[in-house]
């Protein structure tokens, strides 16, 4: 059997988009990780999607990717996931988070549209974030196991 | 680089610019937002002005003119982060595609002339609001677009607004911005300039925020500036708030020229807004009132739609009107602990001079607050910028006052220091929080208030998390 | 006439009541509004409650349930003109032709189950609100329906209420719903009796609001009442408004047994209401303000509705939000100028003293009180009642207060004659208004206040005049 | 040439319809009229709409029946006006005016009823009043002359 990877080798890469210099929930959840046993390499704000894909062919055993993107951009700051996907790059979870369209009232699909890019997981909130990577980390174990 | 009286742009975008001789032509044919300013100072009640800008054109046209029956002295141009950061392809891109994806009106790729559409489209003057640690071309823009009043410096507009753009550069290129000003106010053409003490609006010990704004200040004024607007974030507390307001003016009668005309700015509560009409309102309101009783010129004011989105623009009218109530006659009968407010006031002026007298007393400005924020002298938390240490570690005390748990390098007196610990130490058998928890907490303040009020009777619905997608 | 425990009351609605003892029964499972008071006077905020009542069984319940999620502590069965004046037929008729066109919830009508069955439908217990000059069986019904308060009272109930009802059958039909409230305290059941200092609403100077309440407290006092809420209506100069609340407590305390409980009761401001959203929703959160400084332990929220029409279920919510939040820890900052509430309160209790202490030192209360409005040492202005002289004149001084400026026989000293005089003194040069003139700004007061907030900023909408039908 | 009586001899009957007690516009509109030379008989309020008539049949010369109505209970309290103008009474303008129907937004039917049931003006505020009698006034006057 194949022991999942301990919390203290559980890496993830965090950052936010790229027009967006929101910081605050960035560092609070670089915070919350390392509490929780992660490491985290923090990207930190206005990071091109590029740089997130150069950050995870440095370290391939990165969980997952998390971005934050507040300022509603979201969509046109990730609209190269597909390429970068293409060219295979960026294959682990891309889980974004924060406030992603423009607007005080949401449409569906605005959620839709960033799925359609390929992003893996939404969140609206921070708080559901470990409890994710965890589902995430279990559910490749198993397929490790199993696979 | 092309060259606009002393203003190094970009090639393509000066291209596009009439020449120096129309364009302060025309900025003369405007009425400055300078003296709407110093009328609402002199009447004695904060003008409001909202934030608003949409991608589209004939949107932000629509926008200002809904806006304007709301009663707003000044109205914004908010400009989208695209072209904050200097992306105005991308910016000129978005706007071609979708303009509603844009969170702001991209006034470059959009051009002076559009820009002198959205002046001529309302009485009420413009002011450009934005967020560009280098803000050279858009101001060339603004100007061309005649618009007389522009925020931003070389502190305030880097740290919080980029990851990456050494101090150095931002400094000089509001620099180049100042010393535009300078030659227009020499021949008669007042810009007001607009400092952004808010920096990262969350959590922001007011000695910080004035500390940096009174930097700004100096360097602009030595490059000739004659209007400033000193903006200060609400923190919440109202005490340290309206004291905090209150030092914009004796800080300045200490660093700068009497003939320099100030202005103290409110921006309304700029961190996690409340999530219900009600609360959120209230708070609105409650700026206005802190804006009055702290002789702000002017108040920047939010929309009970801040923690979902950039609100529509009826939200947006309501919020004008909403700050607006508070500062109006019917609550003119408001008294506060003037006792408190001084004892407050007393400490910031302190804190702000230990901050700024050693970099002050340097030879050269400029480099000297890079220094500072090299060694951590000068710092803020939150920094988005990699170029702030970020080891200040704000913290709220059991009234709410924002207080120092942290101070880094800053170099403040055994005296400052022993208040801070002392206001933060924690009630006796009060349980230990992780900073984590205690941040969380502090950044979380109204949310928390707000439930409190809701659940203080037992059948009072409590608010719901935002809807974000 | 049948009789309830003393209660005469119309032979057919006695009939349909259940016999005293199981009233009794009942009214011993239901927690006492005087409970709900009693937490909210030692919690230091006052609780809120608003104006309720649609004909409509149905919609009644809706709209009880509606309210509740917004946090009242008391919800109120406002009841119908018709029931009010004792057309307890009209109301029936009307009930059953088109219930929506019934101002009120016409609960004798309705009858006692369907009483019980609004208790029963929400957590927060329920008081009448009417204005029945003679309000016995509504007592009776109320009663049996399980309600723990009923507001009214001899003289609140009938000059402002009614055209031609003599003040002595008034008096004497609450004398027997008091004596009632008398029993059923000696046996532990506490009803809590409102006493509608409000009167005609408008203008009502407060010595005049208190001298009325006194005599009926005093009156209930008599009669075993236990549970005392004094209500006092918003006249719009807080500092006068504060002292007039807060003299409920030194009243009560010089002319009442301390083992009654009093509860000081804002009723939001009554008058002409403005009419734009934002300023009414100021005037409501201002309310809640002065509820909390003048020490209330209730506060009767109003709504942006009020001066269109009985407000819908969404508009009456937002009011008891609104008024709450006034009262709210975010405001606890708020200070006023003390020195002159002590002013003002002082000069309102030696008022008052002057206006009832002559009533109460003759033998008999009930016909003094008559006798004292039929020689006009008692009198109210704008009296809808034959049975007032209505010679008082108000009129507001330069700051809002409302002042003597004529007192018709009331019985006051040259010292506060020269005081009303001196405040009300014209600004040297001023045009004289005619009395119709003076009179309408004076009601139009927060009208014109809400027009010149409008028309502050020039390009500020103003207030449209109410749609009424 | 019928000169049209003076405005001493201009009788108005005035008051608040039968469940309603709001006196306060009933006494202003009072001393209104009364500035503008009108002898205002003043029912006052709760006045049942025979108690309008009884007083019409006394001072047949009234040019007008003014009644206000606050409460909503506009239309319940006139409804006996057919009736009466059956009988042959109230045969003068019937002005009504004030807050016409229960709730805070009115609908075209809340007036339509009012007239149904045979009332010649309405009116929200007062500050018409006097322009209104003095049309009516007018038009009578004309109607004596030619007629
Ligand atoms: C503080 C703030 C700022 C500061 C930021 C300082 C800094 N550098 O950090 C300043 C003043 C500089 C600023 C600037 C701007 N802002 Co701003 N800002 C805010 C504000 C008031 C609070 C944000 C914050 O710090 N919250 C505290 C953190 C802890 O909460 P959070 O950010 O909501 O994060 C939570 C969740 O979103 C989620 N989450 C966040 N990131 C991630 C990441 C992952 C991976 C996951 C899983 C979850 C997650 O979990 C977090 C914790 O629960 C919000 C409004 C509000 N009250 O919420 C607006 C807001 C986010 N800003 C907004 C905008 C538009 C801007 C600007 C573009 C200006 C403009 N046009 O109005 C610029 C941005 C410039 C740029 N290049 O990006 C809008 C976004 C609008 C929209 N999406 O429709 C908001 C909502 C305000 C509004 N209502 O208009 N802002
Ligand atoms: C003061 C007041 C009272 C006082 C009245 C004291 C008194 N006896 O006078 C008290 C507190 C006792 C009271 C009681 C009630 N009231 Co009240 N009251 C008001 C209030 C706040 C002001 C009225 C006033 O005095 N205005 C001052 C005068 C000068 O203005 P006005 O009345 O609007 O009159 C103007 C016009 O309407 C018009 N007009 C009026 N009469 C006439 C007559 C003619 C011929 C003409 C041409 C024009 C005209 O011209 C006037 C000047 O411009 C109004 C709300 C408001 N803010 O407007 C509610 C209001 C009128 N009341 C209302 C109600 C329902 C009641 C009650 C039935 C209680 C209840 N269920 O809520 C009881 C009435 C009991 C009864 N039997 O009638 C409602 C009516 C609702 C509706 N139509 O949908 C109102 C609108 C409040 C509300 N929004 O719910 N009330």
């Amino acid at each position: 059997m194949n022991t999942p990877a301990g919390p203290a080798d559980r890496l993830v890469i965090l950052g936010v988009a790229e027009s967006d210099a929101h910081a605050v929930a960035n560092q609070l959840i670089t915070m919350q990780l390392q509490s929780h046993g992660f490491t985290v390499l923090n990207l930190g704000v206005c990071t091109p999607l590029s740089d997130f894909a150069d950050a995870h062919d440095r370290h391939p055993h990165a969980e997952a990717v998390l971005i934050g993107s507040l300022n509603g951009h979201a969509h046109q700051d990730l609209r190269t996931l597909p390429e970068l996907r293409a060219a295979g790059r960026l294959r682990c979870p891309v889980i974004v988070g924060g406030n992603l369209s423009v607007g005080s009232r949401k449409a569906g699909t605005d959620r839709q549209r960033l799925l359609d890019l390929g992003v893996d997981h939404l969140l609206a909130d921070a708080g559901g974030l470990v409890l994710l990577l965890d589902m995430l980390h279990a559910a490749r174990a198993a397929e490790l196991q199993h696979g | 680089m092309a060259e606009l009286h002393g203003l190094q742009l970009d090639d393509r975008i000066a291209a596009e610019l009439p020449d120096w001789e129309a364009i302060v032509a025309h900025l003369r044919t405007r009425r400055p937002v300078a003296e709407v300013l110093r009328q609402a100072a002199a009447g004695g009640r904060p003008l409001v002005q909202p934030r608003c800008g949409v991608g589209g054109h004939r949107e932000m046209v629509e926008l200002l003119r809904a806006l304007e029956p709301a009663g707003p002295g000044v109205l914004s141009v908010t400009i989208d982060s695209h072209t904050r950061l200097r992306h105005f392809d991308t910016a000129a891109e978005l706007l071609a595609r979708n303009p509603a994806d844009l969170n702001g009106y991209p006034l470059v790729a959009h051009g002076w002339q559009r820009g002198r559409e959205l002046a001529a489209a309302v009485d009420v003057p413009l002011e450009v609001r934005h967020g560009s640690p280098d803000g050279r071309e858009l101001f060339a823009v603004a100007l061309a677009a005649g618009l007389t009043s522009y925020e931003g410096g070389g502190i305030g507009y880097n740290l919080p607004y980029s990851k990456n753009v050494p101090l150095g550069h931002s400094l000089r290129a509001w620099q180049q911005v100042d010393a535009v000003c300078g030659v227009l106010a020499a021949e008669g053409v007042l810009i007001d300039r607009e400092l952004f003490g808010t920096l990262t609006a969350v959590l922001v010990p007011p000695s910080v925020s004035l500390a940096v704004t009174v930097l700004e200040a100096v360097a602009a004024a030595r490059e000739g500036v004659r209007c400033l607007s000193i903006a200060y974030p609400q923190g919440g507390e109202i005490h340290q708030d309206v004291a905090a307001l209150r030092a914009v003016r004796t800080l300045a009668a200490r660093y700068l020229d009497p003939g320099i005309e100030v202005h103290p700015v409110l921006h309304e509560f700029m961190g996690v807004f409340p999530r219900t009409r009600s609360y959120a309102d209230l708070l609105i309101l409650h700026g206005g009132l802190l804006a009055r009783l702290g002789g702000a010129t002017k108040v920047i004011s939010k929309t009970h739609q801040e923690a979902y989105g950039i609100p529509d623009a009826e939200a947006n009218a309501d919020g004008i009107r909403t700050a607006a109530l508070g500062a109006c006659e019917l609550l003119d009968f408001v008294r506060i602990d003037e006792d408190r407010v001084s004892e407050e006031q007393h400490w910031i002026e302190r804190e702000v001079a230990e901050l700024v007298d050693p970099v002050l007393n340097e030879p050269a400005l400029l480099p000297a607050i890079e220094a500072a924020f090299a060694a951590g002298r000068l710092d803020i938390p939150f920094s988005a910028s990699v170029h702030a240490h970020s080891r200040v570690v704000p913290r709220r005390d059991a009234c709410g006052a924002i207080r120092y748990a942290g101070v880094g390098a800053l170099p403040f007196s055994a005296a400052v220091l022993r208040r801070h610990a002392d206001l933060l130490a924690p009630a006796p058998g009060a349980r230990e929080r992780s900073p984590f928890e205690a941040a969380t907490a502090d950044i979380r303040y109204f949310l928390d208030n707000e439930d409190r009020f809701h659940s203080s009777t037992p059948h009072r619905t409590r608010s719901e998390p935002p809807q974000r997608f």
